[in-house]
């Protein structure tokens, strides 16, 4: 079938504004818009420009705003969309040229979050143990690729600086990981100005996550644990 | 280029792409979004009409010359639409915040967000269709 | 290139400011839910604008109920819709002169309007009226 | 731009990032990658990570080292086999104490479950050997390791692709030359050390597991400088990948009890594997098929056969087969509850690859004579603990085994030497190749290129070969590269030029089918996934050998080196 794409194009070396061109491709019903990009850029415009790699959704690579929605092109099937697909870089990072963006803030904030496990206890000779109860507890967040879709589509981090979704789910695998040791310094930075606070159950988060992670709901643990080991 | 933490945002100067409230445009809105902004234009337009009240109970305190005096205003049609759409701010922005400290408060409240909000709606209407019933049969009369 | 390694020490949750302001929203809202349906059934529901006039407020204000009522309400809602204001100007006002000036406004506000919502509530006292409108009246 | 550092690894995926964990804080170390280091392939692993925990019931080292030996077809080394299956225990407890979720027992011990080719007491019964967090251990891998880099302040380059590699006359390795994606600038890296970490090359084939980005840029670059690569012709097919999109779906599928299928219906596997039907081997089953396909009994005459869990209760397909089931209900809009896939064989796994010994030293012949300062880990390096056939859950095991090792090794290396100047103009063959291709006018198209050579080499090269299929291969071969230097590219500017990178990645892809090709037409035995329809049988007397090729001026050179035979004497392969 043939499907009009209407990108969003933008040159740093040439163009001084975005804008949109479109491109007529012939695609399967069952193709991915990855595929359809790759049509694209392999035989009609060389020049066009995205970040793509695993092509089945787990790298978190091609994350960019289709028909409005932030999405991972990969992820997508034609036959979902209909003929005329409009297809923009993610909102609120710069663009570096046409549907990259500089995701560097993204990762900074992330970083904020110390995305690491901390446990400063002489670690047994074995595993350390956890029950299957308690690796339940981090099941959900552990899935996420930092792939941005859910920081980018949050109405808040469009107007204003904060940690964003990514970076407290982030923070959530570890606050609720019963081996790590550092749950006050996270509370502490999640509670900050920019922390969860700021976050106003918008669900933009939640919807846009390709990984069907429960955004929100993991928000609002921190915001819980933070509210019950205040008191 | 990363490095290893740094715990400040970092932000270049957005050359191209959408940032500020212009993003709004290009994004297309699931329910949680409308309900957001719903909220926060409600509120917003509360505050304002209680600020404007807190000015004109002031004026009660100069007796009942000056403030019968300015009464009218609160009889003329337009005052009275606008009261209407006041109520329909105030209920609305009520029945969404009890939704939002039910998703704050009650565990499982996220897997339910849809239908919460077709509860705000439905608990809106049932407030409101009344209210402006009465309001409007008063302003007729 | 490399950054400074971030505090490893333990530290308390700060009790943010936030945090509190998270808080209030709840509590305040839901009194609210009492205190402004209530007025608004009472005034536009059970009266209307038609019947309320300078004597149906002093008639109200005569019992204390309704003054604290009253006052609580607008204390209430006047912080609850001033900090939702506040968010409001953090999400929009990006640059960090405009975002203090609002912020500075926001709170004056707070101050004058609270000042001025409470002489008018607290303060009131009809019988200085009253004996001169029945005067006239008569 | 001009970078000094004592050591440089390049490719942040399982490999890289664990041998970055054993260096950083302890020298100056950097790690370049073409991908945001979460981007990397290794995410993509699904099934597990073997080790003998013996958490779930007895378990030893040497029946691990068995099963990969067996599962090699003998062309495994096995002083490396021993290192990997003893080290794997270390190795996982290392993961698990750097904040890696694995699946709990109730006792809150690592779960593991049963997986392909992994039995008790030397192939008694299969074991519970596999560690696991779902099935997105290759995921939980990647982010544990990048999270430790991040704690470790690890510098990375991101989104730098790495060109060229730095060797002196004498043959010392002094550093690596890199394109910084965004800019396009080139950067020179001065180093001690450098570990190449850059994955696998699947995408010289047309359907393949493997990333858009597995070019195999790191071997290709390596072969370029004049160094051998070991056992090139061995390339893993994994039997049920879904058509067209080569996405995997495990083999917990058949385990589970799915069944093969041909276009008629029949259970074809009856026919190549009487007694363990659609559980053979991953070599086998993918002849079988591939075999079915050619004979035109493919699904309505086409190339692909289906995979049938119809008959499977509702509950294993939705709880034991969930990501499966995802892949399937997204991709292809079918419910595998309901109906049968569509699957072909899709391009895995790299057996070979650049030959290093067990510290991950390069080594260049059949000696083990190693590069000074120049390591190899991951899927594009060739330890030999894989043979000529690969047991599923075991590269992830050679990535923090072999990664860990090879760090540990440079550590050492960069603290007892100094640093070696780099060869005059540095950068001027990385240089030349941007600008000719940033440059030349032609009239072809490389994605039209590198779709011919995707297709030849599957049709030539993949499961079945043949000595004429493979010199038609090698025709072609020469005919694409004539056509390459014929390339014209449409973008021309210098930020993130996607453009000259697939045009770049398209020149590592061609020298590594020459590779496979040249490996493969020479090998006349049938071994592990190296199957040559013309000599059927494996032939120990003459082929129990590694090949090395080497490319020259007169063009490539193959010799050959022993297999380290320790422990296990080559017997008949049979399951
Ligand atoms: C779908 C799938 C499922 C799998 N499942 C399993 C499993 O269950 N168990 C198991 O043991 N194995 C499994 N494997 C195999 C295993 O995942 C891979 O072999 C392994 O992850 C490879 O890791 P690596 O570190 O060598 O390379 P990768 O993870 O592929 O990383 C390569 C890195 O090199 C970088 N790079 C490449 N070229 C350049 C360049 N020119 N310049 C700079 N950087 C460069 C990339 O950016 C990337 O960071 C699976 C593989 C696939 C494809
Ligand atoms: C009637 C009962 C009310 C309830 C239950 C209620 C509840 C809430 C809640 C829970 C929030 C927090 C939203 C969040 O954190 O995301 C909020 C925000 C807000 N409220 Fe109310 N409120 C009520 C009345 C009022 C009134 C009377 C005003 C006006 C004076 C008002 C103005 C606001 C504003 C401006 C915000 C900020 C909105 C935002 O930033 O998104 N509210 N309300
Ligand atoms: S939470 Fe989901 S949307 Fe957000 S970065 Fe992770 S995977 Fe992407
Ligand atoms: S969209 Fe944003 S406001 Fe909260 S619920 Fe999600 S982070
Ligand atoms: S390409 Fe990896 S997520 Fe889409």
């Amino acid at each position: 079938m043939q499907v009009t794409l209407r990108i969003q194009r933008f040159n740093p070396e040439t163009d001084t504004k975005p804008h949109y061109r479109e491109y007529t491709v012939e695609v399967e019903p069952t193709d991915r818009v990855l595929d359809a990009l790759n049509q694209v850029k392999w035989y009609q415009d060389g020049s066009l420009t995205y970040r793509r790699s695993c092509a089945h959704g787990i790298c978190g690579s091609d994350a960019m705003r289709i028909n409005g929605r932030n999405r991972l092109a990969c992820k997508v099937l034609i036959k979902d969309l209909g003929p005329k697909i409009t297809i923009e870089p993610l909102l609120g990072f710069k663009v570096i040229k046409d549907l990259v963006v500089d995701l560097e803030p993204f990762f900074a904030q992330y970083r904020a979050v110390m995305p690491y496990l901390i446990n400063d206890e002489p670690p047994p000779t074995r595993e350390r143990r956890q029950t299957p109860e308690e690796r339940e507890l981090i099941e959900d967040t552990s899935k996420c690729i930092l792939c941005a879709c859910c920081t980018s589509a949050c109405p808040i981090f469009w107007t204003t600086e904060w940690l964003g979704p990514a970076a407290i789910v982030n923070g959530h695998r570890f606050l609720f990981d019963s081996r790590d040791r550092a749950t006050e310094e996270r509370l502490a930075i999640l509670n900050q100005r920019f922390g969860v606070w700021r976050c106003r159950t918008i669900f933009n988060c939640t919807e846009a996550c390709p990984r069907g992670i429960q955004v929100t709901h993991a928000i609002e643990q921190v915001k819980r644990r933070i509210l019950f080991e205040q008191s | 280029m990363t490095t290893g933490t740094v715990p400040t945002q970092e932000r270049g100067p957005a050359t191209a792409g959408t940032r500020g409230i212009a993003a709004y445009r290009g994004y297309r809105p699931p329910v949680g979004m409308l309900s957001w902004a719903l909220h926060r234009i409600t509120g917003l337009g509360v505050l304002l009409f209680l600020l404007l009240h807190i000015v004109d109970i002031f004026l009660v305190g100069y007796g009942p010359e000056t403030f019968n005096e300015l009464l009218f205003i609160y009889r003329h049609p337009v005052f009275r639409i606008g009261e209407i759409i006041l109520v329909a701010g105030l209920y609305y922005h009520a029945a969404n915040g009890v939704r939002i400290i039910l998703i704050d408060f009650w565990e499982k409240a996220y897997r339910f967000e849809r239908q919460l909000f077709y509860g705000v709606i439905a608990v809106f209407l049932a407030g409101f269709l009344p209210t402006a019933f009465f309001m409007i049969r008063a302003m007729v009369r | 290139m490399s950054a400074p390694r971030p505090r490893v020490g333990r530290e308390r949750p700060a009790g943010g400011f936030e945090l509190y302001s998270w808080y209030f929203f709840r509590i305040s809202g839901l009194l609210l839910i009492f205190l402004a349906i209530t007025h608004v059934v009472i005034m536009h529901v059970i009266n209307t604008v038609d019947e309320i006039d300078w004597n149906f407020v002093a008639d109200r204000w005569g019992s204390p109920f309704w003054r604290a009522f009253d006052w609580l309400m607008l204390f209430l809602a006047l912080l609850h819709g001033l900090n939702g204001a506040r968010l409001a100007v953090d999400d929009y006002i990006r640059a960090r002169g405009w975002r203090i000036f609002a912020h500075s406004i926001l709170w004056s506000a707070a101050v004058i309007f609270l000042i001025i919502g409470s002489i008018a509530v607290l303060t009131f006292d009809p019988s200085a009226f009253q004996a001169a409108s029945t005067a006239a009246g008569s | 731009m001009y970078h000094r550092f004592d050591a440089v690894i390049v490719g942040a995926g399982g490999a890289g990032l664990m041998a970055a964990a054993q260096l950083a804080g302890k020298c100056n170390v950097a790690v370049i990658s073409k991908l945001y280091p979460v981007r990397s392939h290794t995410g993509a692993a699904q099934g597990g990570i073997a080790a003998a925990l013996a958490n779930v019931e007895e378990d030893h080292w040497i029946w691990h080292m068995f099963d990969t030996v067996k599962g090699g077809d003998y062309l495994v080394d096995q002083d490396a086999a021993e290192v990997l299956a003893r080290e794997a225990i270390d190795a996982i407890i290392e993961l698990e104490h750097w904040g890696f979720p694995f699946n709990r027992l109730p006792d809150g011990r690592i779960d593991q479950r049963r997986f392909g080719g992994h039995t008790r007491n030397f192939g008694e019964a299969p074991v519970r050997r596999s560690c696991y967090a779902a099935d997105r251990t290759g995921h939980m891998i990647l982010q544990t390791l990048y999270q430790q880099s991040i704690k470790n302040q690890v510098v990375f380059f991101d989104e730098f692709m790495m060109l060229d590699l730095l060797l002196t006359d004498d043959g010392v390795c002094t550093g690596v030359v890199a394109l910084d994606i965004e800019t396009g600038e080139l950067h020179i890296f001065h180093a001690k050390a450098v570990l190449l970490a850059t994955g696998g090359f699947g995408r010289v084939y047309k359907v393949t597991s493997n990333a858009l980005s597995l070019t195999g840029d790191g071997v290709a670059i390596v072969f370029r400088r004049g160094l051998p690569l070991e056992d090139m012709e061995f390339y893993q097919f994994h039997p049920t990948g879904i058509y067209k999109l080569g996405i995997l779906l495990s083999e917990a599928c058949r385990g589970e009890g799915g069944i093969l299928r041909n276009g008629l219906g029949e259970r074809f596997m009856e026919r190549y594997a009487p007694t363990l039907l659609d559980l053979a081997p991953r070599d086998v089953v993918s002849r079988s098929i591939y075999l079915e396909i050619r004979e035109g009994r493919g699904v309505e005459g086409k190339d692909y056969v289906y995979l049938d869990l119809t008959h499977l209760p509702k509950e294993v397909i939705e709880t034991k087969l969930a990501d499966n089931t995802d892949f399937v209900r997204t991709y292809l809009g079918l419910d595998p509850v309901t109906d049968p896939i569509p699957i072909q064989p899709t391009a895995h796994y790299a057996m070979g690859g650049i030959p290093t010994d067990v510290d991950g030293r390069v080594t260049i012949d059949a000696q083990n004579t190693p590069v000074p300062g120049l390591y190899a880990a991951g899927e594009c390096a060739c330890v030999s603990v894989h043979g000529a056939n690969r047991l599923g859950t075991n590269s992830l095991v050679d990535l923090v085994v072999f990664g860990r090792r090879a760090g540990r090794h440079m550590l050492q290396f960069v603290q007892e030497n100094d640093l070696h100047p780099l060869p005059k103009e540095p950068d001027y063959r990385a240089r030349a190749e941007i600008e000719w291709i940033l440059e030349n006018e032609g009239e072809e198209k490389v994605a039209t290129i590198r779709t011919e050579l995707q297709e030849a080499m599957m049709a030539d090269a993949s499961v079945f070969r043949t000595g004429d299929g493979l010199r038609r291969m090698q025709d072609k071969l020469v005919e694409l590269r004539n056509r390459f230097t014929r390339i014209s590219i449409d973008d021309r500017s210098r930020t993130f030029n996607t453009d000259l990178v697939e045009a770049i990645e398209l020149g590592y892809l061609l020298d590594c089918a020459e590779a496979i090709v040249a490996c493969a037409l020479a090998r006349e035995e049938s071994r592990g996934a190296h199957y040559r329809e013309d000599f059927p049988q494996r032939d120990d007397a003459n082929w129990l050998k590694h090949t090395l090729v080497t490319r020259t001026s007169g063009g490539l050179e193959l010799s050959y080196k022993p297999v380290i035979i320790t422990r296990f004497q080559p017997k008949e392969r049979t399951y």
